[in-house]
């Protein structure tokens, strides 16, 4: 066993203000090209350690106790200026935000070659070429104009990249990776992630990958540490620690992995609730103010049913236009041509009142979906003043009953912000489902939670629509959640529906290429399939 | 403003240094400069035209007319040697001065005179008198004549006593006589070319007006009397800062950058008095403060009403007050400087608590409001305002002061759209048109204040006659008019308030509130 | 970019001939007009009439509004009725009093406040960051007239190093036109500090909070260049808007601050002639500050792209 | 720990300032009106806190009865302000399309008037009064508030809850009440507090240029413009409605920043 090259002893690291311990007593070793996988829930400290090693603690936290070694050197006794010539060279760090990760005020050639200039006694040209060369080596197209344009002008996978690129062009000996790819899809995830494992290999960099996503760990860790409410639950092999883990906790985490489940072909027989016949939608290229919307594709020609209490799963990269549909069924959107039809009745033009309180929409930020301006019990009673003849007191029972059957009983006083983000998305389903709705658009309803309160909101939907008998339209671009809880499952690239099914039809027997490479590039852990990793090892 | 010349150019050590040399002020020659301050900039070089008090005070050192103001108010001669009245009154024969030069050096002939006269009759001219001369004025010129090189006659359509001091009137430009070279060839107004002791030098708009000395002033032998007499520069430059703000002004001449600032505010003489390196300067003014009453107001109409509230002031306390004792009360319409104020016109109200409260109650008034307006624009109008205010209160009376920007005001005096206001009367300098200000129908000229149709006759009278002992017992009969029917309360004639630095020798203001810089020299 | 500069300069169109219309409007509404100041208390119905005519304000309003608005498009604002100057060389000499003031002090406070509030935001709720708050709110508090008279007081009266009157212009002598404007232009600085370090400190821990601003330190950046480079450029933007804010209203003339120092600038001339119902004057500045509101606007827009590459102006 | 000290050093002065205010309605150690010409510009002493004026009325009644007209005049002018541009803001930010650009037009011409000079000519028009002040100053303040309204209603609308609001079948009108409205209040808050200091500036400054809330009825504004003669005889004449002014700003200052600490939506989420 040659000496690690990072040894972390009873690290502790306390809030400055109250003491409370973010990471309490954790210890743990890399070594050489080694790549260590860190796993844990938010709030259990993951980023917190990382950023320890660095000595870039956020100000409200402070190094309470422990040591970190790096290649023998207990970092926590550096003077400032010593730590400062080992970021970079010695530690090297990848963010999660690609939107902020890069300084949007200079260009991207200033930015890397930064780093080098700082380090090493370059000249100007030498330090150029080597930035274009690690530009080229990320298959980056075009390195020369690259190095010259502005962050803005890139996508959210091509920015990684280049982070990733300006990281690994001082060669360091570790380098730490926080959640480099959650904000990406699957597609783009699968190639950033490919390319740091490639980078890492060249240079005998070992890497540190925090994530909360035990697919990517199975994929591209060797071995792994678990971490819950800043302990440290359990350290071993990914095998060990995925196929046969010893404490309970890390048992609940690799459950709460979607998996597929048996499917209740309820299709229900003769009409469909809602169907849908050559819908287009074109997006004048219309800026909204908050989200910079890319110009997503209009929607050109879908056709789709979907009948009661069935779930149909919409599935594609960002800028399939599969968001668009869901808004363009539930007539948020125009639709520029097609027709939609809801209970046989034509909703595609006239203002149908009816349709409008038959449908739902359930949004995927429960940040920003909720009135932060109004009680829980409020939200979840305001559909109910479409509904006549309805009582206060009749109106009051119904909605505890609501926040009881969502499991958030008693909460009706709270406010928003007082709640976490996994009890607001409850929140939100209730509102959708107070009024027994016969429609309900999902999109992205469980994306931005973690992994064990994804499979809980999961549950929780899943029951409700077998209670109430909806028809649901699942929008996700994680295709383990659709796996689990889809009857059926559309594909859409480009605005257009590439391939529709059953489930396991498109599961097991993919006929379209972009299906194909969809699933190859989703981190499903599939108990059958060896871990890919070992494979590129 | 201190526009000095250094003796040479000192290198700039340091900026603290720099202010230090700033602050003494080194004259490099024998060249003397007196510094004085005007509180907003002439309007024009054009004498009795587009003028203002300010611009006809800078004017009277330029130009010069036949016959003058002397310091009684009585009219005195000036370019005129002396003049004759003839034809029943009708017909002024003027012999004139001989060897008086132009500024520009062309000695001053009967042909100059004839032009700069039918020049202020022209109305291409736009002479502020000009309506004097015309119909409703108080007489019409039929003829200007010169029968020979030192006589010239004007004959007037009908006598009036009005007519020279019409001609001196310094609003009037005191229709001064002017070379031709001041207008151009098309009659447009150039620069002034006078006869006066000074002559324009510079004027740099918005800042400042230089006068320089005119060494060929052909001086009259009497001492200096009013704006006649021996007029004679002691100084080679005077320079008329624009300077808005009194305050500041006052603190310019603390700090020595400024000789003579007049014209000054009350509140200013508080701080001065104490001084040692300034002396003050304090002469009555012909200026007439006073509580307009609009006689045709539903409530005011009753003279009861009016004479209580005159009852119920003390005066004396709040001209004492107010002016700080610069001024003597006057409840006369003439100023106490004019030879027609006598022991008639010295008797006023005297303050009587009981008498105003039984008028008040005959009368029954009970405590509604009466709207007093005044400005901030002269702080002793405001004072007074808020003085009489607080005097009423003592007897029930609830006056409401509103105080108006001065053209505000202004509009609201000459549409007579007032209860009543406390109001400031630019100087006159003849008795008749003291009362002229205040008397007249309301129906055809609403500013007026008292319209009492006999007091009129009497006025029209007196603007004939110019028989003194025959006038003064008119005034004496409309002051007794005056003070029984209470038009308006006047309060006070104001004072000119000059402050002068130590070494100003030669000083003296007068009843015009205008400042004369000819005889002032610098120590 | 001229395609955009012709677009902004229409677009301010309306707006102007809006302020045309208000301005020529509200002067008239004001009691009292320029022939009675002009005749004082003895003004008989004739003199007046004759004067009015001769102003040309005897005119029906849409007549006098239609002359004068033609007039203006040439670029003539025409003459002063007091004293018959001919209005636009006179705003423009006295602007050009407000106009060095204000840059000046401007310019002055945000190289003090914008360090202040980068320093303040960085060392967050530091024993620094206190002083440099409190006391930026100090500033804010303190009346500006106030202040004018408390320094003239202390510097011009007491101490005697400042004088106390008058005015120079550069044009003559510019030593003693600077010693005549340094207190003006501290009053306006010790005021407009406040404002600003107040935004600089906000849009920098707003800027500290991203994460690019982790990855330079990551990348073993020293501080000073961290601020420098990564949070300054990014964090001016706010502050940008903020002083074009500031400039485009200080620049419509600081008539208090030139009232207590005495200085012919651009506010005074407004308050003078409004009180001398001088209408020309009055139209002419409004008219001029509402033009000096529009240009700075557009050239605060026009630097964005300076320092900030995502607004691109096409 | 900042947002508290605020709060407190905040909420103290203007406690002191509405009490004062309170005080001076039912009782001031001397009338504030009386004038008493043998005591003219005594300096403080036992008798006069803080000495006499130019017709020696006593300066302290004067502060205190000056704080209630300045704090309730204040009061009224944003009131007016806010109330008048929190409609015409939403309007605009509501409807859009032409109504918008016409408001905004109109709105920026008035941004471009220098805001006092703008209210000295409405103060002569409308007579100089309290009344006339409030309504001068109220209507000049009105177009910051509708700039503000405005830009918060166009940002709220896109937020999802809007949307959410939409998808239940509530009416745009009904949207816009229950939801924006609410969530637009937290910068107008802010932005009042901030405009009740100008207020105070405004109204010192008018006086100062001859035409504040008419006297005698005393405001900190037009007696620090009166005392401006006797600023070297009588210097305690300006020192005293100064220091009020100045402290009251810092009150309201203080108050108006640990509002938007707590209105901050960051604060909000949590």
């Amino acid at each position: 066993m040659t000496v690690p090259l990072l040894t972390v002893d009873h690290l502790r690291i306390a809030a400055v203000r109250s003491g409370a311990a973010v990471i309490d007593d954790v210890s743990f070793a890399i070594e050489r090209g080694e790549f260590l996988a860190v796993v844990g829930e938010s709030g259990s400290g993951k980023t917190a350690a990382a950023r320890a090693i660095l000595g870039l603690l956020p100000p409200g936290l402070r190094r309470a106790g422990g040591q970190i070694e790096l290649d023998g050197e207990d970092l926590a006794t550096l003077s400032p200026r010593r730590m400062r010539t080992l970021r970079g060279p010695a530690v090297g760090m990848v963010f999660q935000e690609p939107m902020v990760s890069l300084n949007p005020a200079i260009s991207v050639g200033a930015q890397m070659a930064e780093g080098l200039a700082l380090h090493e006694r370059l000249a100007k040209s030498e330090i150029r070429r080597r930035c274009l060369d690690m530009l080229a080596r990320v298959q980056i197209r075009d390195p020369t104009r690259t190095f010259d344009a502005y962050p803005h002008e890139f996508s959210g996978g091509m920015r990684q990249r280049i982070m990733l690129a300006s990281v690994m062009l001082l060669k360091p000996k570790l380098l730490l990776a926080d959640e480099p790819t959650t904000a990406l899809d699957t597609l783009t995830q699968r190639e950033v992630l490919d390319l740091m494992v490639e980078l890492a290999r060249d240079h005998g960099t070992s890497v540190m990958l925090i994530t909360h996503n035990l697919g990517l760990v199975s994929r591209y860790a060797q071995r792994a540490v678990v971490l819950q409410q800043g302990r440290l639950v359990e350290t071993g092999s990914v095998q060990q620690i995925l196929f046969s883990p010893r404490e309970a906790y890390t048992r609940q985490l690799v459950e709460a992995l979607p998996r597929r489940g048996v499917a209740t072909a309820r299709r229900a027989a003769g009409e469909p609730l809602i169907s849908v016949r050559g819908l287009k939608v074109s997006f004048g290229g219309r800026q909204r103010l908050f989200r910079h919307e890319a110009d997503v594709a209009a929607v050109n020609g879908v056709d789709l049913d979907i009948a009661a209490g069935e779930t149909v799963a919409v599935v594609g990269g960002s800028g399939s236009g599969k968001t668009t549909l869901g808004r363009a069924m539930l007539r948020l959107i125009a639709p520029a041509g097609g027709e939609i039809r809801f209970q046989g009745r034509d909703v595609t033009s006239t203002h149908d009142r009816e349709f409008r309180l038959a449908s739902q929409l359930v949004f995927q930020d429960p940040y920003s979906s909720l009135d932060p301006r109004m009680r829980v019990g409020e939200i979840v009673a305001e559909p109910l003043r479409h509904v006549a003849r309805l009582t206060a007191a009749e109106r009051d029972r119904r909605v505890a009953a609501m926040l009881d059957e969502v499991g958030l009983a008693g909460l009706a006083e709270r406010w928003p912000h007082e709640l976490s983000g996994g009890q607001r998305q409850r929140i939100a389903i209730a509102r959708a489902i107070v009024r027994h709705p016969s429609f309900v658009v999902a999109d992205e309803p469980v994306s931005a939670l973690d992994m064990t309160i994804q499979a809980q909101v999961l549950k929780l939907f899943g029951r409700l629509q077998a209670q109430y008998g909806f028809a649901c339209l699942f929008i996700s671009h994680d295709l383990a959640a659709v796996e689990q809880v889809a009857d059926r499952v559309v594909v859409m690239q480009g605005g257009r529906v590439v391939e529709q099914g059953s489930r396991d039809d498109v599961f097991d027997h993919p006929q379209h290429d972009y299906t194909k490479a969809l699933l190859a590039a989703a981190p499903v852990l599939d108990f059958a399939r060896p871990t890919s990793v070992r494979q590129l090892g | 403003m201190t526009r000095a010349r250094r003796p040479s150019r000192t290198t700039m050590v340091g900026l603290v240094a720099l202010l230090a040399t700033l602050a003494v002020v080194a004259h490099a020659n024998a060249e003397t400069l007196l510094r004085t301050r005007l509180n907003a900039d002439i309007r024009s070089t054009d004498p009795g035209t587009n003028r203002d008090a300010n611009t006809d005070g800078v004017m009277a050192h330029i130009v010069e007319g036949l016959v003058a103001f002397r310091e009684d108010t009585s009219i005195g001669p000036m370019l005129a040697e002396s003049w004759t009245v003839s034809n029943e009154g009708k017909t002024y024969t003027f012999r004139l001065r001989q060897g008086v030069k132009f500024h520009n050096g062309a000695v001053m002939t009967v042909d100059d005179v004839v032009w700069s006269l039918k020049r202020w009759l022209d109305p291409a001219t736009q002479w502020r008198c000009l309506s004097e001369f015309s119909a409703s004025g108080i007489a019409r010129i039929e003829q200007i004549e010169a029968p020979d090189a030192q006589t010239v006659v004007v004959r007037l359509d009908q006598p009036t006593a009005l007519f020279l001091p019409t001609l001196a009137r310094p609003d009037c430009g005191q229709t001064a006589i002017i070379h031709r070279d001041s207008v151009g060839p098309d009659g447009k107004w150039i620069a002034p070319i006078g006869t006066g002791p000074f002559k324009l030098a510079a004027w740099k708009r918005g800042q400042y007006i230089d006068l320089a000395r005119f060494d060929g002033y052909a001086a009259r032998s009497e001492p200096r009397n009013g704006y006649t007499g021996a007029k004679i520069a002691e100084v080679d430059r005077v320079r008329f800062n624009i300077i808005p703000d009194s305050s500041a002004a006052k603190a310019g001449l603390l700090s020595g950058s400024l000789d003579v600032i007049n014209s000054l505010a009350i509140p200013d003489l508080e701080d001065l008095k104490s001084r040692p390196d300034v002396q003050l300067s304090i002469t009555p003014a012909l200026g007439l403060t006073g509580i307009l009453f609009q006689t045709r107001d539903p409530l005011l109409k009753d003279v009861r009403i009016r004479r209580a509230i005159a009852l119920c002031l003390d005066t004396t306390q709040i001209v004492d007050s107010v002016m700080q004792g610069t001024a003597r009360p006057n409840n006369s319409a003439l100023p106490i400087g004019s030879p027609f104020y006598g022991e008639v016109q010295a008797h006023g109200y005297t303050q009587n608590i009981a008498e105003a409260q039984k008028l008040l109650a005959e009368a029954g008034y009970h405590g509604q409001p009466i709207k007093l307006i005044a400005n901030k624009r002269y702080s002793f109008v405001f004072d007074s305002a808020v003085l009489v205010q607080a005097m009423a209160q003592t007897v029930g009376i609830n006056i409401e002061i509103e105080v108006l920007d001065w053209a505000a005001q202004l509009d609201r005096y000459n549409r007579g759209d007032y209860q009543s206001m406390s109001f400031v009367y630019s100087a006159r300098l003849d008795a008749s048109l003291s009362f002229e200000m205040l008397m007249g129908p309301k129906a055809s000229q609403p500013r007026k204040v008292w319209d009492d149709p006999e007091a009129q006759e009497m006025l029209r009278q007196s603007m004939m006659t110019d028989d003194a002992a025959k006038r003064q017992a008119l005034f004496d009969a409309m002051h007794r008019r005056f003070i029984e029917d209470v038009p308006m309360i006047v309060l006070f004639n104001g004072a000119e308030l000059a402050a002068l630095r130590k070494n100003v020798k030669g000083y003296a203001g007068w009843l015009y509130p205008q400042p004369r810089f000819w005889g002032v020299s610098i120590q | 970019m001229l395609g955009y500069l012709a677009r902004r300069l229409a677009m301010t169109i309306p707006t102007l001939l809006l302020v045309a219309v208000a301005v020529f409007t509200l002067v008239r509404l004001i009691p009292g007009d320029p022939v009675q100041v002009m005749l004082g208390d003895n003004a008989d119905a004739a003199q007046a009439a004759q004067l009015r005519a001769q102003l040309g304000l005897d005119e029906a309003f849409p007549l006098q509004f239609l002359h004068w608005l033609g007039k203006v498009a040439t670029g003539d604002l025409g003459h002063s009725i007091t004293n018959d100057l001919a209005v636009l060389p006179l705003i423009l000499e006295r602007f050009q009093v407000s106009a060095v003031i204000v840059l000046v002090a401007v310019a002055a406070a945000t190289c003090i406040a914008v360090p202040a509030g980068l320093i303040a935001a960085w060392k967050q709720n530091s024993a620094l960051d206190l002083a440099v708050i409190g006391s930026a709110t100090l500033l804010l508090s303190i009346p500006s007239f106030w202040l004018g008279l408390l320094l003239l007081l202390l510097f011009g009266l007491k101490l005697k190093w400042l004088p106390v009157i008058g005015y120079v212009p550069f044009s003559e002598n510019f030593w003693q036109a600077a010693v005549f404007m340094l207190l003006p232009i501290v009053t306006l600085t010790v005021l407009e500090i406040g404002v600003l370090t107040r935004m600089a400190r906000a849009a920098s821990i707003e800027v500290l909070r991203l994460e690019y601003v982790t990855h330079a330190r990551a990348k073993g950046v020293p501080e000073w260049l961290v601020l420098g480079r990564h949070v300054l450029p990014n964090a001016f933007a706010p502050i940008w808007t903020l002083i074009g804010l500031v400039l485009g209203h200080l620049l419509g003339g600081i008539a208090v601050i030139e009232t207590v120092f005495t200085l012919p600038g651009l506010g005074r001339l407004l308050v003078d002639s409004i009180f001398a119902r001088d209408y020309p004057v009055v139209q002419g500045c409004l008219l001029f500050t509402a033009v000096i509101y529009v240009v700075v606007n557009l050239i605060v827009d026009l630097c964005y792209p300076l320092f900030d590459p995502r607004v691109v102006v096409a | 720990m900042r947002w508290h000290a605020n709060t407190v050093i905040g909420g103290a002065l203007m406690t002191l300032v509405l009490g004062t205010a309170l005080t001076a309605a039912f009782w001031t150690p001397f009338d504030p009106l009386r004038v008493n010409l043998r005591a003219r510009l005594q300096p403080p002493s036992s008798l006069f806190w803080l000495g006499t004026d130019e017709f020696g009325r006593d300066v302290l009644s004067r502060i205190m009865a000056g704080a209630g007209t300045s704090v309730v005049m204040a009061l009224f002018t944003v009131a007016l302000a806010v109330g008048v541009g929190v409609v015409v803001g939403c309007v605009a930010g509501y409807l859009r399309g032409w109504t918008d650009r016409v408001i905004m037009a109109v709105n920026d011409a008035l941004l471009a008037f220098p805001g006092i000079l703008l209210a000295l000519a409405m103060m002569i028009v409308l007579g100089a009064s309290k009344s006339g002040l409030v309504l001068a100053l109220g209507l000049a303040y009105i177009p910051s508030v509708v700039r503000v309204v405005r830009g918060t209603v166009l940002s709220i609308r896109e937020k999802e809850y809007i949307e959410a609001s939409r998808v239940i079948g509530n009416s745009e009108l009904y949207s816009m009440v229950r939801h924006v409205l609410p969530n637009a209040m937290s910068p107008v808050a802010v932005l009042a507090t901030s405009m009740f200091g100008w207020v105070l500036l405004a109204e010192s400054a008018l006086s100062f240029l001859g035409l504040g809330v008419p006297p005698p009825a005393p405001t900190w504004g037009n007696m620090l413009a009166a005392s401006r003669p006797y600023m070297e005889t009588a210097a305690w004449l300006s020192i005293a409605p100064g220091v009020c002014i100045a402290l009251t700003l810092l009150g309201i200052n203080l108050l108006g920043d640990s509002l938007r600490d707590r209105l901050d939506p960051r604060m909000a989420h949590g």
